[in-house]
């Protein structure tokens, strides 16, 4: 785990049976990149609401399609690539959803991409309808030029 | 396997759910349905007890999301309590204290519904 | 994990910091597919052996290829193939060797295949001087028609 | 990570090991140090103490095939003690009962150096 950048590939089915064996291989490799546990949970959360996605709207809970997880190391971050052969949506419609007026209406759903967005530094959502969607997601092990301490903000 | 459980206990006039282990898409609709039970017995005093949970995910906010308007509806309310550091982190970035009491003491989220 | 075959594949860079996070994988699936402890152990050790016969004999320990490991669930058993982009070896010549008679030189080394033949139920050797390496090893869930109970065989 | 641990301790006049954690390929060389380092200063009696010992795969039974040969023609010798019953079936598997003292418990491992 010195320089080099470092990818681990996984493809594993798209049932929510497997969301338990994602978020174990997940924080295991964040741990050995050097993540603390703190941002190993972030990491591992931002995980499993990509993968749940993918099995609830991708695939619609049919269970017969890959997800396809991408994870890079290199000495300073961890990118990880959820990549689905699904429906896709509207990236910017979802977007533009105000988190409180959308609570103030108590509706279920919604919360998923944006605990993404807050638990990881970066986030790129790629999708349009009818195309796969790919959700990238980096966590920094280095902010600023130096190795983070503790818990340097919360999204 | 059972990584997640979810078990039932009463106090006063209130319902009180313990959830245990791992709360993700896969775990959900066991919490989904031990509520569903509640309310299909006319309960609409509940407590949940937080204290075992490793690990929630937003599919077990979106269980709580669910149910949370038909029990007002019914003069009842869904109190969370004894949640972990980290849990709790997760129902504060999407803005759940706002929506719900959360207490620390299950003794308090009891106490809230005999005011 | 009813009656389909379930495909889970793993792509991880060939060096040895990596064999922990690969016995969590292999330890967790096989978990999931009803496995006792007893053959867990025994499913994740000879994937081990397998993965360090990569990096130490294909790659020679310079970790700059990948480990492929594919993993097939039915409902009556779990196989495994590790496959690797390296040197190759005579598989005869290697099955041919008598254990006892090594242990006797007390030599170091050679102790990897002879495990794995121990631990799983069905193993098929698969490289050539010069060519990859496939390394597939069965575990049954199910023997003579019935779910096992515990340890039936120990190789 | 501290997956692998060696430590260190004296009882009459022989060495103790104790090994903890998960022995394999990549921590394998950690042990291989501890012994070395023994010889090199013409320690020859050792006990390597198992109980803490999660996991090992043949790359830990490799180092011990390294040192033995040594040991013994300097009058010394390896014996393994307190084992859990899967690590024993490792052992048992490749025929190293055949060749090492495997002991239950510490004591009789350390008198059979002083019979
Ligand atoms: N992988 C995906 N494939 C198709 N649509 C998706 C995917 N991920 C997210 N979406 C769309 O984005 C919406 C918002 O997702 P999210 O914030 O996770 O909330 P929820 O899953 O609760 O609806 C979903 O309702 C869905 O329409
Ligand atoms: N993946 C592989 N690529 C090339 N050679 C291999 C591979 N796996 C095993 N071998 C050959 O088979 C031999 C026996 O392997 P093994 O029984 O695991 O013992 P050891 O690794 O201790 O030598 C090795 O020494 C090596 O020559």
């Amino acid at each position: 785990m010195k320089n080099k950048k470092q990818t681990y590939h996984l493809k594993i089915p798209g049932k929510t049976e497997n969301l338990e064996l994602i978020r174990t291989f997940v924080s295991r490799l964040a741990q050995m990149s050097g993540f603390d546990e703190d941002d190993i949970y972030k990491i591992e959360l931002a995980v499993d609401e990509a993968c749940a996605n993918v099995i609830k709207h991708a695939y619609e809970g049919k269970g017969k399609k890959e997800i396809d997880l991408l994870l890079e190391i290199d000495y300073k971050k961890l990118t990880i690539i959820v990549t689905d052969e699904g429906v896709g949506f509207d990236v910017n419609n979802i977007l533009k959803r105000d988190m409180k007026e959308y609570l103030g209406q108590m509706k279920v759903g919604g919360l998923g991409i944006h605990l993404i967005m807050s638990l990881m530094d970066d986030v790129k959502l790629k999708s349009k309808p009818g195309e796969k969607t790919e959700v990238r997601m980096t966590k920094y092990l280095v902010k600023d030029g130096k190795i983070k301490s503790k818990q340097v903000d919360d999204g | 396997m059972d990584s997640f459980e979810v078990s039932r206990r009463q106090k006063n006039e209130v319902e009180i759910l313990e959830i245990k282990g791992y709360l993700d898409a896969h775990t959900a609709p066991s919490l989904e349905n031990a509520i569903q039970e509640l309310i299909d017995s006319d309960t609409y005093q509940i407590v949940i007890n937080f204290r075992d949970l490793a690990y929630i995910s937003s599919a077990g906010l979106g269980v709580l999301m669910g149910f949370i308007e038909n029990i007002r509806e019914h003069g009842g309310d869904i109190k969370l309590c004894e949640m972990n550091e980290k849990i709790y982190r997760v129902f504060d970035l999407l803005g759940f204290p706002k929506i719900y009491d959360i207490t620390e003491k299950e003794e308090d989220a009891v106490q809230k519904f005999n005011r």
